[in-house]
């Protein structure tokens, strides 16, 4: 596929039909990939990469691209384009500045899930009929390839491009994941143990702001966490209740935004599953006010700005579940 | 948990102008009491009520907050309080799955006419919190009273 | 540097029975800003709000606190003695002491304490107060009245008399409401249509009124002096213009099988009809649902008769769209349904009627030309029972919790009319209590027991049971006698509770009015504002408020009338300023607010920005309209970055609210 | 030198831990290791280093600086410093042990931070050898031995003993308070092992990486670099480098309104933030490439001009591991190099 993207990006880099190229690029290790815009048929023959560790969502990156001149080809992965969608929607993306190639999605693999089998020292990660052979200074390790596979891409929501103006490859369904299985879990425990579950793992946030940097819902131009004027600005957890408010205020502003891209927890230096309190968001809105998800069109009402006359009365919270 | 004696709640109740708080005014002309432990701060609709706030009451003391609006239907502004019902539906859910206890906040319709509701509807709130005690699952510990 | 003035107000014993105001004045003097901190008798007074004035002056203040009654009550008395001082009416903050704590609390130890945090809180909101200015905005010099009843007539007539233009939207074909359907008045018995239609007359007759009738009110945008108002004139089938109203084509129509709503079904019109003969317009209207031709397309005679050519069978629901300054409601009411009260054998049996039924069947235009026939076997009644409180006064879910207010009068007028006509007819009364608080109205009731002979008795009918002769059973109780009866009736009349009209509940939503649980329009205030809504110029007109007689009604129209004309007279009234707006430089231009406006009030724009960088970028950022904002402050919560913030209820000032509760 | 069986090294934990407070790094979950304070039971890492680093210890995310008690107009302020309580930080990797020197460098210069350094007479380190350096370890880029660690004390594992050798009074006095534990070893096994973890710090991926091309004479050859727009591209501007970063020592101070008063504290910050240095003017670096460019250039240029050619930065590898969009420190030095 990489090659196929390569040859598309030239071509169309060539033939003056885009300006840029925002892809990914290899870096010093087999797995540190940034993504990159490209304006050069050298650069991308030199540097472009798209393998199993080009997980990075490179939706948000086109609001800035698209504020300058010219167009730019954008290969976006199923998930991506769900983001896209919403960007696009919000009017912080600007499409007629894309040109957007549909790809074929993950999963895509964690080098983080890598390290914790203990394998260290890595020189290079090759999938080997979905075994992994990892070369590494003391010596070659192998694991199979789902152990390592990214948690967002574990619970894939969707195969099918949402937008696009090309595809290469095939086009896929939406899935029938099993993405709530944690929510449900949470939601079956009592509530002390779910305040020790969040306690345990919000503590850990060091406020470093991935999460929110990563998160392609968040464009605001000025966030309210980084802006004194709002009140609530703040710069480190210096309290628990700081840890709670931060991780709540935002998966407020991203309820019924969130495609659920799995961004946040992917870049989470702590390990904080954070996806699950916007899956939490996810799933009461598609339980309370019907199935919706955000980036999938362009056009629908967002549920937080709609409503309906015989919604439910807030006292569903007490009515469900375990106290 | 374990009930403090004499344990005194700190609740907030945000009330919207048109109804909730007309509601409470009208309480206080027929003289229906409920505890002092209510403080009510005036907004214009329900819908102005942001998250922060009530995430604001329970870092800075609170032990409970509830919020009143004109019935769903009755807005003064046509919809707010529907917007209202989504957000704060979906927000308590939220701290319910934090673990926060479910009592701490609520939210009422109480229209101008139903001042015995509100009275009624302090009264009982403001129980409940007393039963949960005093709220340390969402508290700053920087703030706890000395 | 802030420099805060607070007055306590001791509200005669109001206030000061329960709160220690001077410890209030203390404690909160000593409340950062604050420089000046004072009690007083009665701040509202005069010479109260004379204290305020000259503290403002003398002190050079930049922001003052009122702990008094509710905002509700005195804000506005407070800003404007502010603003008379040199100080922006804004800059005042009141803290409720009285309805939210004097009032119901007891102990003065607890109360105080908690008088102090009111007062303490609006100090922290006060110092972040920033002074407002309020917009102008131009009234348009045209009123809507909706609902053509005699309290719409008699509205439109009197904004017309004061010379401005006022649409009535009449939903039925023709205006006059329930008074139509009346026979005659209590307690003057004088004919109902002799005193309606010459009004009817004079409204379709006045140049500045224009009538849509067969018309509904589709869509209401804006806000007061600027409503627009689109209303949806329902096909008649028939060319109003050219319609000449002869009523030849009623005749000749061969569909005569349409149950006559005018007449409460007890008999049958045409498919093409004119209600009543002095309807207003009197124009003919199709009943599509009975029209062969719009059935089947078959028939067409109508149209072959009509010399005018008025008939139009492809004739479709139009919308004209028109500005407004004020808007009068007068939707009044109807008899509820009684098809739960099986106990009454209202629907098994045709001789147990409503009052309104009653009145049809007594009126000279009804069904029997104005001789009370059963309508069963259309046979004189000998026997006739009157139950009251059909539905009002009741607990359960059937009825409704208050009084119609009109039943107990309307009842004494049918017993002693009948009695009047046909004194062999013996009547009989079920009463829970009389009820007669108007003018003449004792008079009129003991007229009914003591020189017509009619039987009230205390009690309550239990059942109502058709027998196989013909004749009713009445089975009920004395309460006074202490003893149960049963009664061989002829006829049974209900008093059913009223009810507004099933269309008011819709329209207060589009007028964002607001309701008591009875779907009844709820007075800006009980006692001092009964005319009007809270919603700034819309103004309540008859029974749409509450049950209310002909001259209740008449009167109360009379009274929405004079405040209409008072906002009508005005070429420009003062904005809300407490509205929202946009931070430009934080704003995202997401639409977020705008989709969760009531009021269309937020536009985009694109923008162009100098960055600090001295290059510009251009931005969609989000734009209200201060005019058409009414501040509910929806917006600001939908706005992820904060940009959207509501002057006078902003933020900061409500965080810090929050913290001075919770401190 | 002295040296203590691997068998009994918790019997030694839990002696130390009767006494003074001791942190160990220990596993918070697979893969992922924190220092926590030491209690009975709590196993060592097998991880090479902890996910956060260990300037916590002495320069911690929050840190309460006063207290202002505010009574209706009445302020007190309240000085809050009180002496901390000796603790012992074990198994400090040799690159953290130097980012201790850096951290002295900036806060035990005129005018000493009084609150770091408190911490710091207090605290002692203890360190360990590094046996099995990662692919992003690079501390020999900045003359670290990892085999030989600095720290109040250094330890080295031979497979079967740690061997502890004070360098400081401090460490000094810490061998001495566990001298009942220790025993005379041979220290030839161990050698050994450090040979090969040497021999193995040579062929590391980065082993080639140097700051010849860096110091402080260098701010006009990179200050200007047109490599600057293309590195900074992706960044997201988070602050995980900078938090996740055992040299990074900036920070803001803040005031928190309590209700009853005022608590100013002092918390990390991160250049990489837009409202880093925001003064009354705006910002002074208006773009992430500003910002980008500001973190590199002091560690690479500013820190070394003046710190007598010290880098700030110690190879850790941290960065190169944590960061959302992979870019670092490596990246950043060798397209610079690049002429």
């Amino acid at each position: 596929m990489q090659e196929a993207m390569i040859k598309r990006a030239k071509e169309l880099l060539a033939d003056g039909s885009v300006d840029r190229v925002i892809g990914w690029k290899r870096g010093e290790f087999t797995y540190d990939i940034t993504p990159a815009v490209f304006t050069s048929a050298e650069e991308i023959d030199s540097d472009f990469v798209c393998d199993d560790f080009t997980a990075a969502n490179v939706s948000k990156y086109l609001v800035k691209e698209t504020q300058k001149e010219g167009k730019v080809l954008a290969f976006l992965k199923p998930c991506d384009t769900y983001s896209f969608n919403q960007l696009v929607k919000e009017h912080r993306i600007d499409r007629e500045k894309v040109y957007v190639i549909g790809i074929e999605g993950g999963p895509k693999l964690d080098i983080e899930k890598i390290k914790a089998k203990g394998i260290t020292g890595i020189l290079s990660v090759k999938n080997e009929d979905y075994t992994l052979r990892i070369e590494t200074i003391y010596g070659t390790q192998t694991m199979p390839f789902y152990e390592a596979v990214l948690d967002k891409c574990a619970s894939c929501k969707s195969k099918k491009h949402v937008v696009f103006d090309e595809l290469i490859g095939e086009d896929g369904d939406v899935l029938d994941s099993n993405r709530f299985e944690m929510v449900e879990k949470l939601e079956n425990m009592t509530s002390q143990e779910r305040f020790d579950f969040w306690r345990d793992q919000l503590s850990k946030c060091i406020r470093c702001n991935a999460c929110r940097n990563v998160c392609p819902a968040c464009t605001c131009e000025n966030c309210v966490f980084d802006n004194p004027k709002s009140g609530i600005d703040n710069k480190a957890p210096a309290d628990s209740f700081e840890e709670n408010m931060f991780h709540i205020i935002r998966a407020f502003h991203v309820a019924g935004r969130c495609t659920d891209c799995g961004e946040c927890s992917r870049v989470c230096p702590q390990h904080i599953p954070l996806h699950l309190l916007n899956r939490k968001f996810i799933k009461d809105i598609n339980e309370l006010y019907g199935e919706y998800q955000a980036g999938a069109d362009t056009t629908s009402r967002a549920p937080l700005t709609d409503y309906t006359k015989d919604d439910c009365e807030p006292s569903v919270v007490h009515e469900r579940g375990v106290e | 948990m374990q009930v403090k004696e004499n344990f005194e709640p700190v609740i907030v109740a945000f009330c919207c102008n048109w109804c909730s708080y007309a509601g409470a005014d009208l309480s206080g002309t027929n003289r229906l009491n409920y505890p002092t432990n209510v403080k009510i701060i005036r907004v214009p609709c329900s819908c102005r009520v942001n998250p922060m706030f009530i995430l604001r009451a329970f870092q800075k003391g609170a032990d409970g907050v509830i919020i009143c609006g004109c019935h769903p239907g009755d807005c003064h502004y046509t919809s707010g309080n529907y917007f209202t019902r989504r957000r704060i539906t979906l927000l308590y859910s939220m701290l319910d799955f934090l673990g926060i206890e479910r009592n701490r906040t609520r939210l009422e319709w109480v229209s101008a006419a139903e001042g015995a509701k509100f009275a009624a509807t302090m009264q009982q709130f403001t129980e409940d919190v007393k039963a949960l005690g005093p709220n340390r699952r969402l508290e700053d510990l920087r703030c706890r009273k000395q | 540097m802030q420099r805060i003035g607070v007055f306590v107000c001791h509200c005669g014993t109001n206030i000061a029975a329960t709160v220690d105001v001077k410890a209030v004045a203390e404690a909160l003097g000593h409340e950062p800003g604050v420089v000046i901190s004072q009690d007083y008798q009665y701040m509202c007074s005069e010479s109260g709000q004379e204290l305020v004035k000259n503290a403002i002056k003398e002190q050079k203040l930049t922001g003052v606190v009122i702990c008094s009654c509710s905002p509700r009550m005195h804000e506005n008395t407070f800003r404007k003695a502010a603003a008379s001082a040199g100080l922006n009416p804004y800059l005042v903050e009141i803290a409720n002491i009285r309805e939210q704590c004097s009032w119901i609390h007891k102990d003065i130890a607890t109360a105080t304490e908690k008088a102090i945090i009111l007062g303490r809180t609006a100090v922290a909101k006060v110092h972040l107060n920033t002074p407002l200015n309020s917009m102008e905005s131009p009234v348009v010099k045209r009123a809507l009245v909706i609902g053509g009843g005699i309290a719409g007539i008699q509205t439109a007539l009197d904004i017309a008399e004061a010379g401005f233009d006022v649409d009535i939207v009449e939903k039925q074909p023709t205006i006059g409401g329930k008074m139509a359907q009346i026979d005659k008045t209590f307690p003057t018995l004088d004919c109902a249509a002799c005193i309606l239609t010459p009004k009817m007359v004079e409204a379709s007759q006045n140049e500045r009124i224009t009538i849509h009738s067969f018309s509904e009110v589709a869509d209401v945008k804006g806000f007061v002096g600027n409503f627009t108002v689109k209303i949806k004139k329902k096909a008649r089938f028939v060319d109003e213009t050219k319609c000449t109203g002869c009523g030849l084509c009623t005749e000749k129509c061969p569909m005569k099988k349409v149950p006559n709503e005018f007449n409460m079904g007890l008999d049958n019109r045409s498919a093409i009809y004119i209600p009543f003969a002095q309807a207003v317009p009197k124009v003919a209207t199709i009943d599509p649902n009975y029209c062969m031709m719009l059935k089947t397309g078959k028939c067409g005679v109508c149209s072959k008769v009509c010399s005018a050519g008025a008939i139009d069978y492809k004739q479709q629901d139009t919308f004209i769209e028109q500005q407004y300054g004020a808007i009068v409601v007068a939707t009044g009411f109807n008899p509820i349904n009684l098809d739960k009260y099986d106990e009454f054998a209202y629907n098994q049996c045709p001789d147990v009627v409503t009052s309104l039924e009653l009145e049809r069947l007594m009126n000279a235009a009804g069904p029997n030309g104005g001789t009370l026939l059963r309508p069963s076997d259309k046979t004189h009644p000998h026997t006739i029972v009157f139950v009251q409180c059909v539905g009002s006064r009741c607990d359960d879910e059937k009825g409704k919790p208050y009084c119609s207010k009109i039943c107990c009068m309307y009842t004494a007028k049918h017993a002693m009319l009948i009695r009047e006509k046909y004194p062999d007819t013996e009547v009989y009364v079920f009463y829970i209590d009389v009820r007669t608080p108007g003018k003449n109205f004792d008079e009129f009731y003991r007229r009914a027991v003591e020189q017509y002979n009619v039987h009230y008795i205390k009690g309550m009918v239990g059942k109502v049971t058709p027998k196989s002769d013909g004749k009713i059973d009445v089975q009920a109780s004395d309460l006074l006698a202490n003893e149960q009866l049963h009664i061989n009736a002829d006829m049974v009349v209900l008093a059913a509770a009223i009810e507004p009209d099933k269309t008011a509940r819709p329209l207060a939503t589009m007028l964002t009015t607001q309701m008591d649980t009875n779907d009844f329009f709820t007075e800006a205030h009980p006692k001092l504002r009964p005319v009007e809504s809270a919603t700034a110029g819309i103004f309540l007109s008859g029974a749409c408020q509450g049950p209310k007689d002909i001259p209740e009604t008449v009167a109360q129209a009379s009274a929405a009338a004079a405040k209409a004309i008072g906002l009508l007279c005005k070429n420009s009234i003062t904005c809300n300023p407490c509205v929202a707006h946009s931070d430009e430089l934080m704003c995202n231009g997401c639409s977020s607010c705008e989709k969760v406006c009531p009021y269309g009030a937020i536009t985009y724009i694109d923008k162009e920005f100098r960055m600090p960088d001295r290059t510009t970028k251009v931005r969609r950022v989000a734009s209200v309209n201060p005019a058409v904002c009414q501040g509910c402050g929806a917006c600001t919560v939908a706005c992820p970055s904060g940009a959207m913030d509501l002057s006078g209820f902003s933020n900061s000032q409500i965080m810090a609210e929050v913290d001075a509760i919770c401190k | 030198m002295q040296k203590i069986s691997k068998a009994k090294l918790y019997e030694l934990f839990d002696d130390i831990a009767s006494k003074q407070t001791l942190y160990i790094p220990t596993d918070r979950e697979a893969g992922a290791a924190e220092y926590r304070k030491y209690e009975s039971g709590m196993k060592l890492t097998k991880e090479l280093n902890t996910v956060r680093s260990a300037k916590d210890f002495f320069f911690p995310q929050t840190e309460n600086l006063a207290e202002f008690k505010i009574d209706g107009k009445n302020i007190e302020v309240r000085d809050i410093r009180e002496e901390c309580e000796d603790f012992v930080i074990f198994g400090v990797r040799a690159c953290d042990a130097k980012s201790f020197t850096i951290l002295d460098k900036v806060f035990l210069c005129e005018p000493v931070d009084s609150f770091y350094k408190n911490r710091r007479d207090h605290g002692t380190v203890v360190t360990m050898a590094c046996k099995r350096p990662a692919e992003t370890c690079f501390c020999k880029t900045f003359g670290i031995d990892p085999t030989v660690p600095g720290g109040d004390v250094s330890c080295f594992d031979d497979g079967e003993s740690i061997f502890f050798l004070a360098n400081t009074d401090k460490g000094e006095k810490f061998v001495e308070s566990i001298s009942s534990f220790l025993e005379d070893g041979d220290t030839d096994k161990l050698m050994e092992v450090q040979t090969r973890a040497r021999e193995i710090m040579g062929r590391l991926p980065l082993a080639k990486l140097s700051t010849e091309n860096f110091g402080g004479d260098k701010l006009n050859e990179y200050f200007n670099s047109d490599k600057w727009a293309e590195l900074s591209e992706a960044c997201l501007g988070c602050g995980t480098c900078t938090f996740v970063c055992p040299t990074c020592q900036c920070y803001d101070i803040k005031d928190f309104n309590t209700g009853h008063g005022i608590k100013r504290f002092r918390c990390w910050d991160s250049c990489m933030y837009s409202d880093f240095t925001k003064m009354a003017h705006g910002n002074p670096r208006l773009t992430q490439l500003e910002r980008f460019r500001q973190r590199f250039m002091h560690k690479l240029v500013y820190f070394p001009a003046n710190n007598d050619g010290e880098f700030g930065c110690v190879g850790c590898g941290r960065c190169l591991a944590k960061c959302p969009i992979s870019m670092n420190i490596v990246k950043v030095m060798k397209a610079l190099e690049a002429k």
